[in-house]
């Protein structure tokens, strides 16, 4: 088990927008989150990778073939360095910085130049320098933007953005990957290119992969379980098939015409 | 003879002609102006016109240090300034390396003169401790007060002057000093502390600084009922003060130059400033009016040399604005008397 | 206890006088994200403006309360067409590009205002006629106020309520919020960003202008630098009650105003600024976004 | 609208100009009546009527406002994609020009000609010259110190002015009390410096943007009071005089001389600050720095320790500070709190953004610019000031990104590289 | 009503529009559908006049809005919902709903339309007074829509309104534009990732693709035309 989170609870206020969740990813799971909007989802998220201090509860996280350790409240670098990343609903790249720099930005903090470094350059420096960019724009390859590898962050169409907000996760070297809507604002065909990219990160990179989508055709193709949300709790769990035909999740998510 | 006519003497006027103390640099430029309109008119000196090099130094003594870099460049003999005593220290190194004096009208840090190390330096007005030293005895003496209560406006003038007030006073043991302490020039309220000048008891206020600030503090003691004593010194010593201050400026004391109401020199100056430029001149109008005169005077009869100037400024007594004049050795004015003035019936009268 | 009560006055006067200004700071503030550092200039341009008409007026033979009145009418119509030029000029075509642009524009502005009056007008203090007239039932209380001391205070708290009202309640005041959060997505609801950003300079700047005729009738003199300090006070000010908050430059300012004359009063003068400045981080190390401002939206 | 624009003929765009101009002379005639006419003196109560202004700023604004709607219209077309002819002429020099100094015979002409140029300049440009140098360079080392604070951290800082007094007292208090010499002075003020500056960053670490400013003022504000109230240690207003300039052991320098000589330790440091801020710039930390002043919380996400990060931009910004201060304090032999006002923070501040935020050669022109402008309008005399501010303003107005803009760095990947990494992502999905 | 001809547009020396033709009728619903970056969201700024053309016309009912505010072309009628929501994040839900209705004067008329929207979307009313940028994103969406609403527009231009919404959301907001078309005569320009359900909703739709048009026809033709089915309907 890589993720396990306990009675996770988050109160906004007098709002509790996440409320005694229990939810666990395994290792190599795909594993997705969904829900009504406004169900507490990407709070979920937010709690777990330590955006908000979450009202209550524990995340406990393993990376495979270590001890497991409670990351709950830890500081979101920290839990980044502990090797979770994630991507965002509402992209949040360095818009001013080069499509490659950004995905350096996440690089760096697997490397240890410190400032004398910097300034002295020493091989040391200079070839850790040179390991980064070429690793970052292997990232920029695998999920297919390498030809932007220069562009200004903020000029790159939406979907490229998306695709440029996993790369930079992946340069973290996480074993969990989690993702906000990775397929809001593209087309059919992009979202199956999205299926194809999440299957191969997980062989290729041996990722564990927790989402979020409200894109049926991607969450009943990929994942391998699913957990549903609605106001804050849990109401359903399991398997593409069984959630699809839940009648609890029917109602209150999915409608009753699925074209998937 | 010709080659003296086509050279003009180039004199310096340096001091802060912009920012937040422009006020106190920009009456020097007028009366360099004025002093050397005169002498042009009359054929210049020697025959050789007066020209003026007029530079901003903003009162910072390392603006003040390229201001000098500049005039040694033009070429100046002298410089009239500079008004504050920071800029002027940053900047008489260099004019004393250049063989280049400076006459200041508002420079008053003792150690300008009393430390020896700038033979190249006169003024026109009284440094701090000899100011301090009048007000305490005057306070002490003549005034009987106990207890003192120190004011400043935090600038180096004010300062100066305060610190000098209070050390004496400690010194002579009289009197005690009940409240040391500084006033923000340009704050907008002045009651915190009034109160607590009210609240210590003090008999007598001495305040280091100039009449903007002092016209409000006395203002709104008065204003309040206080009848403490204050007085001050030539910041203050101004027709301005006593216009704004209104009916609370009675009974004020301010030190400053001798005998300058009867002075025909300082008359003139005053009304031919209202000519030129349409308003009354501001604070140390007269003294740099005194500053050009005494210089112009010694280029006259000295020459344009460093030599000739200096020995001409210390062997010669010129009538100016604040008095005839005469520089000691260590370029302090001789002669210019200092007196206590009290304002009454709407004017500044000498005492004694 | 009169000590006390002294000092409390005085720092509410204080108090007054800095929020008059910080108004005008923070509603510009709010609206453009600007430090407007040429505000305390407006308000410099409206002292002067007041002088003037008032030293005319005087000489036509006016009585006092018609100078007063028609003074702080004119000089509040005048230094409105000040900011309302300066934002055309100097902020309007930087509006697009970084922030900091228009921040160094309004000190070049700050800058040329003060010389311009400097050159035009004199470098001297000069005196500012008394034009609150004494109000009688002031004497009656026990202690210290004066009229141009309530009289600032009145007005202060009469402007806060009304642009308060004006900004929450109003269609213009919600406009201004709208423009202050997204200016392209108010406009494609229809609003006239440039209408009403400019409408927030008028209405800064009026509050500065009548600033300016009371402050310096409390204060006596004005020359052209009286803009500069109380500026950065006046921002200090609205930065501690919560940037972009009417009532927070309000308390703001008391707050400021208090802990100066408190500290001044009680410890030393000499350090009254210190005092205000060491308010200032120490709050801000608590309230990270000031007494009254909108905490930060930090929703991920 | 570039269409219309060019549509249009000219003489009528002309005279729409001229009437525009008209009205805005009307419109700044009735603005600056009172000021400029009616000079009340309310001392004497004199009133005096100067009418003769009025025609010189319905003169000067009309004239004005139309250069400067002409300028202002050539900026609104230059930012649309079709490049006049006269544009595509100079894109082409430049582009000309770049390439030639790739090459390396040109590159090294040119640093030999900059090199001749900076060892000439204080024996052709005379002790003024090399004096108001001097003091330009040390603005450019605060603005790039400063630098690395806004434009890479993107931290606005505008008390930067206090670590550059500490820098300067340090030298002078040291000196005075201990003898320390100048040298030795220089890496003391510089750990001051970056000390002073971690220890009020650590405070404000939670405080974003103008909140920032206004703490950083503060900090400031009360350095300077204290130096200004402290009389027994700091001298107070008075100043602390007398501080020996730098020297070389045995030899006595003339004033001229040295001059001279601190114009050359300014250039060898102003050589050693672009060294290490560029190296910075292009490390791992100035990534970091900029990514955190890009977007905050994405940074965190990607392991970005925000608080380190900060503090170390804040203590190497205010390092070079620290040092400049005590060069500063042995230039000018005489320090007091006046040279050390917020409004020196101001113009440090100015001379980042001017040239342009984030960028070593626009920071260095920003800081040379600012200081010698207004040394250069000292032939202005009283209206020096008046037209430093309005140059502030144009040039915000019409180069708003600052006079050299910063450029990121773009990366070459060779192409054996491509191909290795190109096989390790999947050609199948490239978009 | 609308008509696009030869619109080209720039953003700086890119060329996001090339030669764009467009034409809406009133009363009718046209989409735009196309690949990330094809230039659909520049196609609606430059109606609504955040982006100038550099060239080409765009009409609205006679008037050309080529140099027309951005206001005034609210005022004229034209209602957009831009793309990423652009909630004003401290303002209420209930205050960005009354900024909807910032240019109407009809007070009861904007009552009960704000009632309608609270129908549509319950959520919103149990958030009334929540600040617009603490809403969940969907929540922000319906916000969004429900904003343009408010202004009662005689076109509403929408970009993805879809996005990032419930399947059971994305269909309510799909059964809501026909509604508003059928019953308020409510022409709809609208652009959405969701081909299928978009090309379900509208009349006609056009293809972009690099910033030109390269296929427009009735819907129902569009939605067996095989290039399209493979490009953008995924099947
Ligand atoms: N910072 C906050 N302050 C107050 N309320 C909040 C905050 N963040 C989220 N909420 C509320 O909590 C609830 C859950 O929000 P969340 O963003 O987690 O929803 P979600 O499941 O991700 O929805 P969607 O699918 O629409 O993105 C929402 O109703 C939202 O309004
Ligand atoms: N501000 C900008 N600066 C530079 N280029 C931009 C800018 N905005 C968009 N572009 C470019 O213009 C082109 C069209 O973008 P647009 O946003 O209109 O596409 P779109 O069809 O809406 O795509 P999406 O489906 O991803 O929203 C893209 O290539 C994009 O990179
Ligand atoms: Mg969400
Ligand atoms: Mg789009």
């Amino acid at each position: 088990m890589v993720l396990d989170v306990r009675g996770l609870t988050m109160d906004f206020g007098g709002l509790r927008a996440v409320d005694q969740v229990d939810l666990q990813v395994n290792e190599g799971e795909i594993v997705a989150l969904i829900g009504p909007n406004g169900a507490g989802k990407t709070t979920f998220f937010n709690c777990v990778t330590g955006m908000y201090v979450p009202t209550a509860g524990t995340v406990t996280i393993a990376r495979p073939g270590t001890d497991a350790r409670q990351i709950t409240r830890m500081r979101p670098h920290l839990i980044t360095a502990q090797g979770l990343a994630r991507t965002f609903q509402n992209i949040r790249l360095f818009p001013e910085m080069t499509v490659l720099e950004n995905v350096m930005i996440g690089r760096d903090c697997r490397l240890s130049a410190g400032i004398l470094g910097a300034i002295m350059r020493n091989k040391k420096t200079v070839a850790e320098e040179k390991q980064v960019v070429l690793d970052s724009y292997a990232m920029l390859e695998i999920v297919g933007i390498g030809r932007w590898a220069n562009e200004t962050a903020k000029n790159l169409p939406y979907g490229a953005q998306r695709r440029l907000e996993i790369a930079r996760a992946l340069a973290t070297e996480p074993f969990l990957l989690l993702l906000d809507e990775p397929a809001a604002g593209m087309n059919p065909q992009e979202t199956r290119d999205l299926v194809a990219l999440i299957r191969r990160l997980r062989t290729d990179h041996q990722l564990s992969i927790f989402l979020i989508e409200h894109d049926m055709s991607l969450v009943m193709t990929l994942s391998e379980r699913i957990y549903v949300m609605d106001y804050g709790k849990l109401i359903a769990v399991g398997d593409p098939g069984e959630v699809r035909r839940d009648p609890s999740v029917i109602k209150a998510y999915l409608g009753e015409d699925v074209s998937a | 003879q010709r080659e003296a006519e086509a050279q003009p003497v180039r004199i310096g006027v340096a001091g802060a002609h912009s920012g937040d103390l422009a006020s106190y640099g920009l009456p020097t430029v007028n009366a360099a102006e004025l002093v050397a309109e005169m002498y042009n008119e009359n054929g210049g000196i020697n025959g050789s016109r007066i020209q003026l090099f007029i530079e901003d130094d903003v009162c910072q003594p390392e603006v003040a240090a390229n201001t000098a870099a500049k005039l040694v460049g033009d070429g100046v003999v002298a410089v009239i300034g500079h008004i504050c005593s920071g800029a002027t220290f940053a900047a008489l190194g260099t004019y004393l390396d250049s063989d280049i004096l400076a006459i200041s009208p508002s420079a008053t840090a003792p150690d300008l003169t009393q430390s020896g190390d700038y033979p190249n330096f006169f003024r026109t007005i009284a440094s701090d401790d000899a100011q301090a030293q009048m007000q305490v005895s005057f306070a002490l003496d003549t005034l009987d007060v106990q207890r003192i209560a120190v004011l400043h406006d935090r600038g180096d003038y004010g300062r100066g002057l305060a610190e000098n007030a209070r050390d004496f006073i400690e010194a002579d043991g009289r009197a005690e000093v009940v409240v040391f302490d500084g006033v923000t020039p340009g704050a907008v309220d002045y009651s915190a502390i009034i109160a607590r000048i009210q609240q210590s008891n003090a008999d007598a206020i001495i305040y280091g600084g100039y009449h903007p600030e002092a016209s409000r503090i006395v203002g709104q003691m008065r204003d309040r009922g206080m009848d403490t004593l204050f007085i001050s010194g030539d910041g203050v010593k101004d027709d301005t003060f006593i216009q704004t201050a209104g009916p609370a400026s009675e009974g004020v004391y301010a030190t400053g130059p001798m005998d300058l109401s009867g002075n025909p020199v300082a008359v003139e100056a005053a009304q031919r400033h209202r000519d030129k430029y349409g308003e009354e001149p501001g604070p140390f109008f007269l003294e740099a009016y005194a500053a050009a005169l005494a210089l112009f005077n010694a280029i006259e009869i000295g020459g344009t040399t460093y030599e000739g100037i200096t020995n001409a400024l210390r062997n010669n007594t010129v009538d100016t604005s604040v008095g005839p004049v005469r520089f000691d050795a260590r370029g302090d004015a001789e002669g210019v008397g200092f007196a206590v003035y009290q304002v009454q019936n709407g004017e500044y009268v000498e005492l004694r | 206890m009169n000590y006390f009560l002294g000092l409390f006055v005085s720092g509410l006067t204080r108090g007054s006088i800095y929020a008059l200004l910080a108004l005008g700071y923070t509603m510009v503030y709010g609206i453009i994200e600007l430090i407007n550092f040429a505000h305390g200039e407006i308000y410099m341009i409206g002292a002067f403006t007041a002088l003037i008409l008032a030293s005319v007026l005087s000489i036509a033979g006016l009585d006092a309360i018609s100078i007063l009145v028609i003074a702080s009418l004119v000089a509040m119509i005048y230094s409105a067409a000040y900011g309302f030029t300066m934002e055309k000029i100097a902020y309007k075509p930087v509006r697009n590009s970084q922030r900091l642009s228009a921040l160094i524009s309004a000190i070049g502005m700050s800058l040329f205002l003060q010389n311009y009056v400097r050159l035009a007008q004199t470098s001297n203090f000069l005196p500012f006629p008394t034009l609150i007239p004494r109000l009688g039932f002031l004497q009656q209380l026990t202690f210290q106020v004066t009229s141009a001391q309530f009289v600032i205070f009145v007005t202060t708290t009469v402007v806060m309520i009304l642009l308060t009202l004006l900004i929450k309640f109003s269609r213009v005041g919600k406009s201004m919020r709208a423009a202050s959060q997204d200016k392209t997505m108010a406009m494609l609801l229809g609003v006239n960003v440039n209408r009403v950003i400019a409408l927030t300079f008028v209405i800064g700047s009026a509050t500065a202008a009548l600033g300016g005729v009371l402050i310096s009738s409390f204060t006596g003199q004005i020359n052209f630098y009286i803009g500069f300090m109380a500026g950065i006070k006046a921002f200090v000010a609205a930065v501690l009650g919560g940037i972009g908050s009417i009532p927070g430059a309000v308390l703001g300012s008391f707050v400021l105003g208090w802990t100066e004359s408190f500290g001044a009063g009680y410890i030393s003068s000499d350090y009254e600024d210190v005092f205000a400045f060491a308010i200032l981080v120490l709050i801000l190390i608590f309230k990270p976004s000031g007494l009254l401002g909108r905490p930060e939206n930090k929703k991920v | 609208m570039s269409s219309q624009a060019t549509t249009q003929p000219q003489p009528g765009r002309y005279l729409a100009y001229a009437w525009r101009s008209l009205l805005v002379s009307i419109w700044f005639a009735i603005l600056t009546f009172p000021i400029i006419v009616i000079r009340a003196n309310t001392i004497t109560g004199t009133i005096t009527w100067r009418w003769h202004n009025i025609g010189w700023i319905v003169g000067g604004t009309f004239v004005g406002s139309w250069i400067w709607r002409y300028f202002l219209e050539r900026k609104r077309a230059g930012a649309e994609a079709t490049m006049g002819p006269l544009r595509q002429r100079l894109a082409a020099a430049r582009a000309v020009v770049t390439q030639a100094a790739r090459r390396p015979a040109v590159a090294r002409g040119g640093i030999a000609a900059l090199l001749l140029l900076v060892v000439a300049f204080p024996f052709v440009g005379g002790m003024y010259q090399t004096n108001i140098m001097t003091t330009a360079l040390l603005y450019v080392v605060l603005g790039l110190g400063l630098n690395i604070i806004i434009g890479l951290g993107g931290m606005l800082h505008i008390g930067y002015i206090a670590f550059y007094a500490l820098g300067a007292y340090s030298y002078a208090l040291l000196n005075l009390h201990f003898g320390l010499n100048f040298w030795l002075a220089l890496p003391v003020g510089a750990l001051v410096g970056g000390l002073f500056s971690l220890a009020i960053g650590i405070p404000v670490l939670r405080l974003r943007g103008d909140y920032l400013a206004i703490v950083t003022l503060a900090f400031a504000e009360i350095t300077r009071l204290v130096l200004e109230n402290w009389s027994s240690l700091t001298f107070g207003t008075a100043g602390i005089r007398n501080i020996p300039r730098p020297a070389i052991a045995g030899i006595r320098l003339t004033l001229p001389q040295t001059t001279t000589f601190v114009y050359f330790i300014m250039i060898l440091m102003v050589v050693l600050t672009i060294f290490v801020v560029n190296r910075l710039e292009n490390s791992r930390i100035g990534r970091q720095f900029v990514a955190m002043k890009e977007d905050f919380i994405a940074c965190q996400a990607m392991g970005v320790n925000i608080a380190r990060t900060k503090l170390a931009a804040l203590g190497l910004g205010g390092m070079w500070a620290g040092l400049a201060g005590v060069v500063f304090a042995a230039r000018t032999t005489f320090i007091n709190p006046a040279s050390f006002t917020v409004w020196e923070s101001i113009i440090v501040l100015c001379t980042v953004v001017l040239g342009g935020m984030g960028s070593i050669p626009g920071v260095i022109t920003g800081a040379l610019v600012l200081i010698l402008v207004p040394e250069y309008l000292r032939a202005f005399a009283q209206f020096r000031m008046l037209l430093f501010g309005a140059v502030l303003v144009t040039m915000m107005v019409f180069r708003p990104g600052g006079l050299i803009q910063k450029r990121r760095r773009a990366y070459t990947i060779s192409a054996q590289e491509k191909q290795v990494a190109a096989e390790i992502g999947d050609p199948g999905i490239q978009g | 009503m609308l008509e696009l001809s030869a619109v080209n547009a720039f953003y700086g020396r890119i060329q996001a529009l090339k030669d764009v033709s467009i034409r809406v009728s009133a009363g009718e619903i046209i989409t735009l559908i196309g690949a990330n970056g094809a230039g659909k969201t520049t196609t609606l700024m430059s109606v609504s006049g955040i982006v100038r053309p550099a060239s080409g016309a765009i009409m609205f009912e006679d008037r050309n809005l080529n140099e027309v505010e951005p206001d005034q072309i609210v005022a004229a009628g034209i209602s957009h919902v831009p793309e990423g929501r652009r909630i004003f994040p401290y303002l209420t839900v209930q205050e960005n709903l009354d900024l909807g209705a910032y240019l109407r004067r009809d007070r009861a008329a904007v009552r009960t339309d704000l009632d309608y929207v609270f129908e549509l979307f319950p959520i919103l009313s149990q958030r009334r007074h929540q600040p617009g940028g603490t809403l969940s994103g969907g929540e922000q969406q319906m916000l969004a829509i429900s904003r343009a609403l408010m202004a009662r527009p005689r076109l509403l231009l929408l970009d993805e309104p879809s996005l990032g919404l419930a399947p059971l959301i994305v269909q309510q907001i799909f059964e809501i534009l026909g509604q508003i078309n059928r019953e308020n005569g409510t022409t709809i320009f609208l652009v959405e990732q969701n081909a299928y359900m978009a090309l379900r909703v509208a009349h006609r739709g056009y293809v972009m693709e690099n910033g030109s048009i390269v296929l427009t026809d009735d819907s129902t033709v569009l939605l067996e035309n095989e290039q399209v089915k493979s490009a953008y309907l995924g099947v």
